[in-house]
């Protein structure tokens, strides 16, 4: 029989648990590293959008099956708490040190590397004009799901909402701050999370400003027209400044130029929510240097043209820390990375 | 511990869709026996000569038998019957795309055009005259008309309309409700739109009139006249996939495509029958590189299931007894996997779970009248049984 | 402290076990009056299982499944639902209150929903002095 | 089949506030297979009885049995033990079961739990609809296998009433097809449109139940 070849998969969010599954089914034996103490990354904090008994599709719940099934699979080593210090290309494999609280000088010797570490969400304080951090009625979509997962749907129940704005592209589409690229979730769960606090606040105005409304993907079509039959607005412009309303005091405001009406308006809104988009981690630029890596120039691991391999043989990327993905898109591409990944290990073990 | 039944590392993989050819190599590569069919005329990109691959063209599939790991395919070609077995199913038959003239409210004519009608002009040899009076142009580009103007489609518009600008010197008008780039490239690619002078004009309500030679398009800020009106094809589901829905027990979605078990934004590509999956179009909305993901992550799950060379059954199952059952189908009629059906045990007629196929969702014992079926490995607290 | 009247929860082991457990892994604490009953799918549910649970001195009971298009097996929670509907026919019929039995939708993200509901599980007249509590799914 | 449903809760209750020892048969042949009165419909009932007269009568004690075909009294003889410990059989029978009960058993009380109405077939999981009304005359060669006694809600044989339209009964448009748009459509797609100038003469109930209660001896099986 063959040899059971090793793969290391570095982060143990949506796609790397993804990758690490469908590895360990066909016979790899894994090692999962997760910088933090749990498994889950960012899907951790997406909060369930069900709306009247019926599954909004976000994905936020695709995470606890893998959670379980890594829990039992056999041949996967977790290591929580851990990251990669040094890598070495040792005959056609890679030797890993680790920095691992509870073992020290932990090392490593694996066949291939899935890398799948993730994204951050922009940070909302980078977008100075929009309050965010001064202003208490000025929050972010991370923010939002974050509390809604916390404290379910009284969350928001003592602020009395009457008028909630969300603000789309905050920190995507702007080659100025050099994010010219549009992040795919935040047009989503802005219209989930609008359809949700108008179902929760039928009397409250909810607006959406946007530039455009990414309406793609077999599901979210309906999504979009049930969000106008609900009678959530929207409108094609994104204000400059956000501020303090000079009427009410506990409120924000921004005046925005209504591009379809033609004309500059301004409104006072109760909570105003920016759909913060995705950006590289963080350390994104110490792990492309610990393996070797190119980055693209957003800053995204750069790959061949499958989206998968790299230019390093044996070093795979999956889902967003690669290009902003949702969850199901994270799990689609992590799948191909894990193929690509075998196929990989199969050719060089023959 | 439990019975584990060895499985052939051969798939079969249905239609004839450009990731049809993906799924197919991919299998190949990973060492798989591939029947590629399709009731279409011919197939894309077939690999010649490959050992462990046999095509099939204008071949319908008519029955399906057996279950995950021993799937018994009847089809009909030329006027004969023949079966092919396999252990697994890709579905990748694609979409159909048309002119949605309902919707538009515009006919074709020789200036009003298709984004594939266009491009087949441009791509004629030289010797045929096709593109020629495409050149210097001022052409209308209509994204968007009464309704959504799908990803892939509006991708394939947007790299017509940089192909008319720099190659054939047209001004080229885009006009748009919502574009379409939530694909990681696509933001660049309107970004050199722009830079090469392609003029994009957003409208709400727009007002297209004919007079003479030249079309005249009305946006928010203004109209706009040209002699070249360019409208996307849009995309529905094949009409055959009802009917093969039908065939191989598997769901179609209200839209018409099929469907995913967990629908979560359509992408796991699993279908809620064991061992058939769906890849690309016939369940997806996306752009190529899209489809091509979910093609090859299609491949991965097969090879998750198929790859260890066996299969056994989950860990909590629904298991008939025969000797209770009394026929009333209603656990075949009930069962959302397709796992359930009448078997001939050695004495009776009863209906029977198939180990392999059954994800232990417990609607068969739940809704058996006669209380013939348990769920095997569920344990439920002692008043259950008794009060 | 009078002990609480028994309630038995019956729920998808997919969405309201995994929340279940986040619950028992954090610092909450399923109370001590609730039975929890799991099973794999809400298409598992049978009248029966509500029927016995009051017969074997559950006050109320409570099932959860998931929210509709996310069941694993398709329709599971919509026989889960239909089966509550038998369920509460039927005790209604036999003089138990239909509130006694109570239906949610849940996900696995929704622990501290799911706490919330087993506190407010009571008698509606109790309930309705709390008008914000009034978002319960089940039908009467 | 023979097609049932359960009675309401409160009528078969209201029976048995004084019953100490109660026995609840099902029957495993039409009544399982139309869901409503199989082993599960039992336990259900049972179930549901016990909550049902827990203030009234708490110390009721409930056995539940089932039997292949309640309308045979040799299935039944397994019971005998049962039906003597009893005060009251409930049966979860179509009335010819119930009935079978009450002859086999002559000193018990026999109730019936489910109101029998009608041989049909289920159109889909859940839902049964009628066939056949038992005339003792088919005619069905006649119609295109739409008997437009069972189905047409005048019992009409030469052609539909003015209450047909768009292919519905005025009965309840919202669920009775017109039978005669059905034999119509039928005839018309096998060829046979021509029956339909056949006059048909008025019906000889007397197969019926208008001969009072009918009997059929088959006599080269009885001795």
């Amino acid at each position: 029989m063959q040899k059971q070849p090793k793969v290391a998969v570095i982060g143990g969010g949506i796609a790397g648990l993804t990758a690490a599954l469908n590895l360990v089914q066909r016979g790899a034996q894994i090692a999962l590293l997760e910088r933090e103490s749990i498994l889950g990354g960012n899907a951790l904090t997406v909060c369930c959008k069900a709306l009247e008994g019926k599954c909004q599709l976000c994905g936020g719940c695709l995470l606890a099956d893998r959670l379980a099934a890594i829990k039992e699979a056999r041949d996967i080593a977790v290591f929580t708490n851990t990251t990669v210090t040094r890598v070495k290309r040792v005959g056609g494999g890679f030797v890993l040190d680790l920095a691992v609280a509870w073992a020290p000088d932990t090392t490593l010797a694996v066949d291939a590397v899935i890398l799948a570490t993730g994204f951050d969400h922009v940070d909302a304080h980078t977008k100075g004009p929009y309050g965010y951090g001064i202003l208490p009625n000025v929050t972010t979509g991370e923010e939002v799901e974050k509390r809604l997962r916390q404290n379910g749907r009284s969350a928001y129940e003592s602020l009395g909402l009457r008028k909630v704005a969300f603000i789309q592209c905050v920190g995507s589409r702007d080659e100025h701050v050099g994010r010219g690229y549009c992040s795919q979730v935040c047009c989503r769960y802005a219209v989930r999370l609008a359809r949700l606090f108008k179902s929760w606040y039928p009397e409250a105005e909810v607006t959406i400003f946007k530039m455009d409304i990414q309406t793609s993907g077999r599901d979210f079509d309906p999504t979009w027209q049930a969000a106008h039959k609900e009678g959530i607005r929207f409108v094609a412009g994104l204000p400059a400044v956000i501020r303090r309303s000079t009427e009410a005091p506990g409120r924000a405001a921004f005046i925005y130029d209504d591009i379809l009406a033609g004309k500059l308006a301004q409104e006072d809104f109760d909570l105003i929510i920016l759909s913060v988009g995705m950006q590289p981690r963080r350390d994104a630029d110490r792990v492309a240097d610990l393996f070797g890596l190119n980055r693209d120039p957003y800053g995204f691991f750069a790959t061949n043209d499958d989206e998968t391999s790299t230019l390093i043989p044996g070093v795979f990327v999956a889902g967003s820390c690669q290009a902003p993905r949702s969850i199901a898109e994270s799990i689609a591409h992590a799948q191909k990375a894990a193929e690509a990944c075998y196929v990989y290990l199969q050719e060089r073990g023959s | 511990m439990s019975q584990r039944i060895n499985v052939d590392k051969r798939v079969m993989v249905l239609g004839g869709a450009p990731e049809a050819g993906l799924v197919t190599q991919e299998l190949l590569k990973l060492g798989y026996f591939v029947h590629w069919i399709t009731p279409d005329e011919a197939l894309p990109n077939v690999p010649e000569d490959h050992p462990r691959l046999t095509c099939y063209e204008n071949c319908a599939l008519i029955r399906l038998d057996g279950h995950v790991g021993g799937f018994i395919g009847r089809f009909r070609r030329n006027g004969t019957e023949l079966s092919l077995h396999a252990s697994a199913l890709v579905v990748a038959t694609g979409n159909e795309r048309y002119y949605p003239i309902e919707r538009y409210g515009l006919a074709l004519s020789s200036n009003v055009l298709t984004v594939p009608q266009v491009r087949k002009q441009l791509e004629a040899p030289r010797s045929t005259g096709a593109a020629l009076p495409h050149r210097n142009r001022r052409a209308l580009l209509l994204l968007d008309l009464n309704g959504e103007t799908a990803k892939e489609i509006s991708a394939e518009a947007m790299r017509l309309a940089i192909d008319l600008r720099a190659q054939w010197h047209c001004e080229v008008y885009v006009f748009y409700q919502n574009l379409k780039v939530d694909t990681y490239n696509l933001e660049r690619l309107t970004r050199t739109m722009r830079e090469k002078g392609i003029v994009f004009c957003r409208y709400s309500d727009p007002q297209i009139t004919f007079s003479d030679e030249r079309i005249s398009v009305s946006y928010i800020e203004g109209t706009v006249s040209g002699e070249l009106l360019i409208l996307p094809e849009a995309v529905r589901p094949r009409t055959d996939t009802q009917e093969l829905a039908k065939v191989l027990r598997v769901r179609v979605g209200e839209d018409g495509f099929f469907q995913d078990i967990n629908i979560h934004e359509y992408r796991p590509g699993l279908s809620a029958r064991k061992g058939i999956f769906f890849a690309g179009r016939c369940h997806m909305d996306g752009d190529w590189a899209d489809i091509q993901t979910d093609a090859l992550q299609a491949a991965a799950n097969v090879d998750a299931l198929l790859g260890p060379g066996f299969l056994e059954p989950e860990p909590i199952i629904a298991h008939v007894d025969s000797t209770k059952c009394v026929r009333c189908y209603t656990c075949v009629r009930t069962c959302p996997h397709a796992a359930v059906e009448m078997a001939d045990y050695d004495e009776v007629i009863a209906a029977r779970v198939v180990d392999l196929a059954c994800r232990g969702c417990g609607a068969c014992v739940a809704n058996c009248p006669v209380r013939a079926i348990e769920l095997i490995g569920q344990a439920m607290p002692a008043w259950v049984q008794s009060p | 402290m009078p002990e609480r009247p028994k309630i038995v929860l019956i729920g998808c082991a997919h969405s309201a076990g995994v929340a279940l457990e986040e619950l028992k892994s954090g610092a909450q604490r399923l109370p001590a009056h609730v039975e929890w009953v799991s099973i794999p799918c809400g298409g598992t549910l049978d009248e029966l299982h509500i029927l016995r649970a009051f017969e074997s001195g559950a006050e109320q009971v409570m099932v959860l499944a998931c929210y509709d298009g996310a069941c694993r097996s398709v329709e599971g929670n919509k026989w889960a639902e239909k089966r509550v509907s038998a369920a509460r026919a039927l005790l209604e019929e036999a003089g138990i209150a239909g509130w006694r039995l109570a239906f949610h939708h849940i996900a696995p993200s929704m622990p501290l929903d799911l706490l919330r509901w087993i506190e407010e599980f009571r008698e509606p007249a109790v309930a309705q002095e709390q008008p914000e509590s009034s978002d319960r799914e089940a039908k009467a | 089949m023979i097609v049932a449903k359960r009675k309401p809760l409160a009528e078969i209750a209201a029976n048995l506030q004084k019953v100490n020892k109660l026995l609840i048969v099902g029957c495993n042949t039409c009544v399982a297979v139309c869901l409503a009165g199989g082993e599960k419909e039992v336990a259900v009932l049972a179930s549901a009885l016990r909550l049902a007269l827990r203030q009234t009568n708490p110390t009721i004690q409930i056995t539940q049995r089932c039997v292949e075909r309640q309308c045979e009294e040799e299935f039944n003889e397994v019971l005998t033990e049962d039906v003597a410990a009893c005060d009251v059989v409930l049966s979860m029978a179509c009335g010819v079961g119930v009935q079978t009960m009450a002859e086999q058993f002559p000193d018990k009380i026999v109730y019936p739990a489910l109101n029998t109405s009608f041989m049909g077939r289920p159109l889909e999981r859940g839902v049964w609809s009628e066939r056949c009304a038992g005339c003792g005359n088919c005619v069905l060669d006649k119609f295109g296998g739409v008997c437009p006694i069972a189905r047409c809600s005048k019992n009409l044989l030469n052609g539909p009433c003015g209450g047909s339209a768009n292919g519905k009964c005025e009965v309840d448009p919202e669920n009775i097809d017109c039978a005669w748009q059905l034999i119509y459509d039928r005839l018309k797609r096998i060829g046979q449109l021509d029956r339909l100038l056949e006059i048909e003469p008025p019906k000889d109930w007397s197969t019926s139940r208008h001969g009072g209660p009918r009997k059929i001896v088959r006599e080269d099986m009885v001795l």
